[in-house]
C-alpha cells in the first residue's frame, strides 16, 4: 500500500491521479475564464483547482505535496491573487471615477459590449470582471489548498 | 493628486489601502522583516492621516457619501433605478468617529506589537490579519448596506478568530479562539437571517432606502430581534458575555486592545440598526428599556466578577464588559427619549456621554491592556498572585498603568470623568437609580485597579524579575494612548462640542442619514 | 469647560483648585515639628517582636478583596455557577435572550 | 402552498442545527451544526429570489421574440448566497483547524472538558 516514505497511497492512484490534474486545472481555468458568462466564476473555479491539489495531497500523501508545492508557495500565490484584486478596483480611481469603476469597458481588453439578444456567449467582454475573477480565482486556489494541506500536516505531527 | 481628490476618495481609500497592505505584507515578509515592519507602521499611519482628515471634514461639514464603480461618487441612484443598488459607503459623523477609535487604536497596537511578536513564528501573516481586522472595522462602520455590514463583520471576526489563537502554543488560546468563533458566527449567521427577512419585503439591502420605506411589520421586529441580540452579543453585553474574558484573556494584549475597538464597532452596529435603521418607526420605549437593561446588567456583572479575579487580563476583560454597559445605558437613555419633548436636553446630553465613554473606553481600556502586555512580557506570567513590585523597574509602564486606571474609574481630571459625568446628570432624570448603580459601580472598579496596582507594582521587588522597562516601541504604543486621554481629559469641552455633538447628532437625525443617499426623507 | 445639564465642568479649574490645595496642604505639613531627620526614625513597636520583612507582609492579590467576596458568597457562587466556560452554554444564553427579546419586541405586536 | 416547503425546511434544519449546536458535547459536532445552520440560512436566501417558472439570470438582454412566463428568477439573493457560502469555507477551515489545535492540547473533543477558561 505504502510506498518508501510511508505514505501516500498506491502506485495506480498516484499515477492516475497524476494524470488527470492537468485536466481538472484547465477544467478549472475554464470555469474562472467564463466567470462572467456562465453559473461559476473564481470562487468555483479556484474550489475546482483547490480540489485537484486536494487530490494530490490524499494521493502523494502531504509531506510529499508539501515539498513539490509548498504551503509558503501557495500562500505566496494567494497574496499575489489578492493584491492583483485590489490594484485592479484602485486603478478605478486613476482610470475612472470611483473605486472598482469598470474601466475597461469599450477597450480592447474585454470590453467588448455584447449585442443585444441572446449570443453564444462572447469571452472577451465584462470589463474588469474577468480579471477580478482571475484575481479571485488564484486567491481560491492558494488559500484553499494551503489551509488544506496545514490541516493535513498538523495532523501528521502526532504520529 | 490634490486634497479634494484625496477627501472625496478617502471613504473607499481607507478601506483599501489596508486592504492591499493586508495581501502585501506576507510577499514582503519574504523578502525582508525590517521592510515589512515599517511598510505596516507606514500604512497604519497613511490610515490614522487619511481618517483624521475625513473625521475633520465631516464634523465640520457634512456626510461624505461614496458608491462604489458609479460614474460618480455621490452618483447613489443609477440612471435605470429608482433605488439604490450599488454598494454605498457613507461616512457620517458617527461613522468618522468610530474609524478615528479603530485606526489610533490600530495605530498603538501596531506599533505595541513591533517589539512584542518579535520572537513569534509567522508574523507576516500576523501583521495580514492585523490589517484586515482594520479593514473589518472601518468596514463595518462606513457602509451604508446591510449586506455589507455582514460581510464585513464576518472579516472582522475570523481576522479576530485567527488573532485570538495567535499563541496557540498556550493550548487554552485555541480554546478562547474556538468559542470566540463559534458565537460569532453563530451572530453573524442570526443577521444574514435578519437581512433575508428585510430583503425579502422591500427588494432593498441600502440602510437608508430600508430606512425610508421601514413599516415595522412583524417581521421587521423579529429582523429587529435577531439584529439586537446578534450585536449585543457582539459588544459583550451581559448575559452573553462569557466569550469575552475567555478570548481577551489569551489573545495578544496587542490584539485585546484591538478586540475592544472591535466589539465597539459592533456597538456601533447596534446603534445605527436602533437609531438609523429602524429609527422612530420602534417602539423606543421597549427597545430603550431594553438597551438600558442590558447596559446595568453588563455594569454590574462585569465589575462584580472583576473584583476576585486573580489573572491580570480577565480582570481587565470583565471591566471592558462593565464599561460597555455605560455606553449602552448612555445611549439607551437616547433612545428611551428619542421623539419625547426631553431628548432635546437630557437625551441629547445622555447620547454625547455615551458616544464620548466610546472613544473615552477605546483608549484607556487599549491602554490597560497594552500595560497588561508590558507586565506579561517582562514577568511571562499573568497571575496577579505571582507578581510584585514591578514599581521598581518598570517607571514608565508604572505611570500609564496608573493613568489608565485613575481614567477608567472616572476620577478627575482624566477623561472617564467626563463622560461619566454626563451620563449620570442624564440618567438621573430618567430614574435616580441608574445614575445609583453607575456611580457604584465605577467605586468598584476604582477598587479592583488598587487591587492590580497593589498586587502588581506594590511591594517588594521580585526576585527573578529581568531589570529595566519595556523595549521602546512598545512604549511609544503605549504613549500614543496616554496622550489621548491626557488630551482629551484636559479639553472635554471641545471634543464634545466638536468631534461627539456631531457623531451623536448624525444618529440622532435619521432624516439627515435618508436623505443624503436615497433623495428627500 | 464642559457645558452639562445641570452645570459646567472644566478641568482647568479643577486642576487650579487641585495645586492650590496641595500646596496648603505642603505648607502646613512644613508647619509641623521637625525633630526627625531623615533615617533616624524609630522602628514600629509590634509588642517587643521583630518587624516581619517586606515580603513575609505584602498582601497578595487573592486576599485583598477577601472580607467583600466573602460577604457576598452567596451572589458569587450563583456567578460561579453560571460561568460554566462551556461553549454549548454560551449558545444557549445567546438563544435565550434572543427569546427573551422576542418577546418583549414581537409579542405586543402580534397580539394588537 | 407548495412554495412554502422550503420555509419549512428552513425551520427544520435550524432547529436541527441548533439542536447540535447546543446539545452536542463533541466540537466537530457544534461545528457541523454551525454548518447546517448556515445552509438553512442559505436555503432562506435562495428561496426568496425563486420565482415560478424562472430561468437562471444568465442572459444579457432577453431577445424581443422570446418570451419567459415565469420571467428570470431574482439574481441578488443568489448572489447573497454565494458570498455567504464563501464565508462559511472559512468560518468552517478556521474552526475545524482550531479543533485540530484543542485535540492536540486538551486530548479530548468533550466541550465539558475544554474549559480551563471559565468564571
Amino acid at each position: 500500500m505504502n510506498d518508501e516514505n510511508g505514505e501516500g497511497l498506491s502506485p495506480i492512484v498516484k499515477i492516475i491521479s497524476g494524470m488527470i490534474f492537468p485536466f481538472i486545472m484547465i477544467f478549472s481555468l475554464y470555469v474562472i475564464m467564463h466567470g462572467h458568462l456562465t453559473p461559476g466564476g473564481g470562487f468555483q473555479g479556484g474550489a475546482i483547482g483547490a480540489s485537484a491539489i486536494v487530490m494530490l495531497i490524499v494521493a502523494f500523501g502531504a509531506r510529499h505535496t508539501e515539498k513539490r508545492a509548498g504551503e509558503e508557495k501557495l500562500s505566496l500565490f494567494e497574496s499575489i491573487g489578492g493584491t492583483l484584486f485590489v490594484l485592479v478596483a484602485i486603478l478605478g480611481f486613476i482610470m475612472a471615477a470611483t473605486f472598482m469603476s469598470n474601466f475597461l469597458v469599450g477597450s480592447a481588453i474585454f470590453g467588448e459590449i455584447p449585442p443585444f439578444g441572446s449570443n453564444p456567449g462572447i469571452l472577451n467582454t465584462g470589463g474588469i470582471l474577468p480579471i477580478l475573477n482571475f484575481a479571485v480565482g488564484m486567491k481560491v486556489i492558494g488559500g484553499l489548498s494551503a489551509v488544506v494541506l496545514a490541516m493535513a500536516l498538523v495532523s501528521k505531527e502526532d504520529d | 493628486m490634490n486634497v479634494d481628490w484625496l477627501l472625496t476618495h478617502s471613504p473607499a481609500l481607507l478601506i483599501a489601502i489596508p486592504l492591499l497592505a493586508a495581501f502585501l505584507t506576507p510577499v514582503i515578509d519574504r523578502i525582508n522583516k525590517k521592510a515589512r515592519d515599517a511598510f505596516v507602521i507606514i500604512v497604519l499611519i497613511i490610515a490614522e492621516i487619511i481618517m483624521i482628515a475625513l473625521a475633520w471634514d465631516v464634523f465640520t461639514g457634512s456626510a461624505h457619501i461614496y458608491t462604489m464603480g458609479a460614474s460618480s461618487p455621490t452618483a447613489t441612484i443609477p440612471a435605470q433605478a429608482a433605488v439604490p443598488i450599488r454598494i454605498v459607503l457613507e461616512v457620517d459623523g458617527m461613522s468618522a468617529f468610530m474609524g478615528l477609535i479603530s485606526t489610533t487604536v490600530s495605530l498603538a497596537a501596531g506599533f505595541y506589537s513591533l517589539a512584542f511578536v518579535k520572537k513569534e513564528t509567522g508574523q507576516g501573516r500576523y501583521y495580514a490579519l492585523l490589517l484586515l481586522m482594520l479593514v473589518g472595522m472601518l468596514g463595518m462602520e462606513f457602509t451604508g448596506d446591510i449586506f455589507n455590514l455582514f460581510v464585513f463583520l464576518e472579516v472582522l471576526s475570523m481576522a479576530s478568530a485567527a488573532l485570538i489563537a495567535y499563541r496557540f502554543y498556550y493550548g487554552d488560546a485555541v480554546e478562547g479562539a474556538f468559542k470566540y468563533c463559534v458565537v460569532s458566527s453563530l451572530g453573524a449567521l442570526m443577521v444574514l437571517f435578519a437581512i433575508g427577512l428585510l430583503y425579502g419585503q422591500y427588494d432593498l439591502l441600502n440602510m437608508a432606502a430600508l430606512a425610508k420605506v421601514m413599516k415595522y411589520t412583524t417581521l421587521d421586529r423579529i429582523a429587529l430581534v435577531l439584529l439586537i441580540a446578534a450585536f449585543a452579543m457582539k459588544c459583550g453585553a451581559v448575559p452573553m458575555h462569557m466569550w469575552t474574558p475567555d478570548s481577551y484573556t489569551v489573545a495578544p494584549a496587542p490584539i485585546t486592545a484591538m478586540l475592544v475597538a472591535a466589539s465597539q464597532a459592533s456597538l456601533y452596529a447596534l446603534f445605527r440598526i436602533c437609531f438609523s435603521l429602524y429609527g422612530l418607526t420602534l417602539d423606543v420605549t421597549t427597545v430603550g428599556i431594553i438597551i438600558i437593561a442590558l447596559g446595568l446588567l453588563s455594569m454590574f456583572v462585569g465589575v462584580t466578577m472583576a473584583l476576585p479575579q486573580k489573572d491580570i487580563k480577565r480582570l481587565m476583560s470583565y471591566h471592558a464588559v462593565s464599561q460597555t454597559g455605560y455606553m449602552l445605558l448612555g445611549v439607551g437613555v437616547g433612545l428611551y427619549l428619542l421623539g419625547k419633548p426631553d431628548f432635546d436636553t437630557y437625551g441629547m446630553a445622555a447620547m454625547e456621554g455615551g458616544i464620548f465613554h466610546i472613544i473615552n473606553h477605546a483608549l484607556y481600556k487599549g491602554l490597560l491592556f497594552l500595560t497588561a502586555g508590558a507586565i506579561f512580557y517582562k514577568v511571562k506570567t499573568r497571575n496577579l498572585n505571582e507578581m510584585g513590585g514591578l514599581a521598581h523597574s518598570m517607571k514608565f509602564t508604572t505611570i500609564f498603568f496608573m493613568i489608565g486606571a485613575l481614567a477608567i474609574a472616572g476620577i478627575p481630571p482624566f477623561n472617564g470623568f467626563a463622560s461619566k459625568l454626563l451620563i449620570y446628570e442624564s440618567a438621573y432624570h430618567v430614574s435616580p437609580i441608574l445614575s445609583i448603580i453607575a456611580m457604584l459601580v465605577s467605586i468598584i472598579t476604582l477598587a479592583s485597579f488598587v487591587k492590580v496596582f497593589h498586587s502588581a507594582f506594590m511591594g517588594p521587588p521580585m526576585e527573578n524579575a529581568e531589570e529595566g522597562d519595556v523595549p521602546k516601541s512598545m512604549i511609544i504604543g503605549m504613549a500614543i494612548l496616554t496622550v489621548g486621554i491626557i488630551l482629551f481629559g484636559l479639553f472635554p469641552g471641545w471634543v464634545v462640542s466638536n468631534i461627539v455633538h456631531p457623531a451623536a447628532q448624525a444618529l440622532a437625525a435619521q432624516a439627515g442619514y435618508i436623505g443624503s443617499v436615497a433623495g428627500g426623507a | 469647560m464642559l457645558e452639562t445639564t445641570g452645570g459646567y465642568w472644566s478641568p482647568i479649574v479643577w486642576i487650579v483648585a487641585f495645586i492650590v490645595a496641595f500646596l496648603m496642604a505642603y505648607i502646613m505639613w512644613g508647619m509641623g515639628e521637625k525633630k526627625h531627620a531623615k533615617g533616624e526614625q524609630e522602628k514600629p513597636f509590634l509588642s517587643g517582636q521583630d518587624e516581619p520583612s517586606k515580603e513575609a507582609v505584602h498582601v497578595r492579590a487573592g486576599n485583598i478583596y477577601w472580607g467583600f467576596t466573602e460577604t457576598l458568597s452567596g451572589y458569587y457562587d450563583f456567578m460561579k455557577k453560571i460561568h460554566t466556560g462551556i461553549i454549548n452554554d454560551y449558545v444557549l444564553w445567546l438563544l435565550g435572550m434572543a427569546a427573551i427579546f422576542f418577546l418583549a419586541i414581537v409579542l405586543p405586536g402580534v397580539i394588537m | 402552498m407548495i412554495y412554502n416547503i422550503p420555509f419549512f425546511a428552513v425551520i427544520i434544519l435550524i432547529a436541527v442545527g441548533m439542536y447540535a449546536v447546543i446539545f452536542r458535547r463533541n466540537l466537530i459536532k457544534i461545528a457541523i451544526g454551525i454548518t447546517i445552520v448556515e445552509s438553512a440560512v442559505n436555503l432562506f436566501l435562495i428561496t426568496l429570489g425563486y420565482r415560478e417558472g424562472g430561468v437562471a439570470p444568465i442572459y444579457t438582454n432577453l431577445p424581443a421574440n422570446v418570451v419567459i412566463p415565469g420571467g428570470m428568477v431574482l439574481p441578488v439573493p443568489q448572489a447573497l448566497t454565494l458570498t455567504s457560502i464563501v464565508i462559511g469555507v472559512a468560518v468552517l477551515a478556521l474552526m475545524l483547524s482550531f479543533i485540530i489545535r484543542i485535540y492536540q492540547y486538551y486530548g479530548t473533543l468533550d466541550s465539558k472538558k475544554v474549559r480551563r477558561l471559565k468564571e
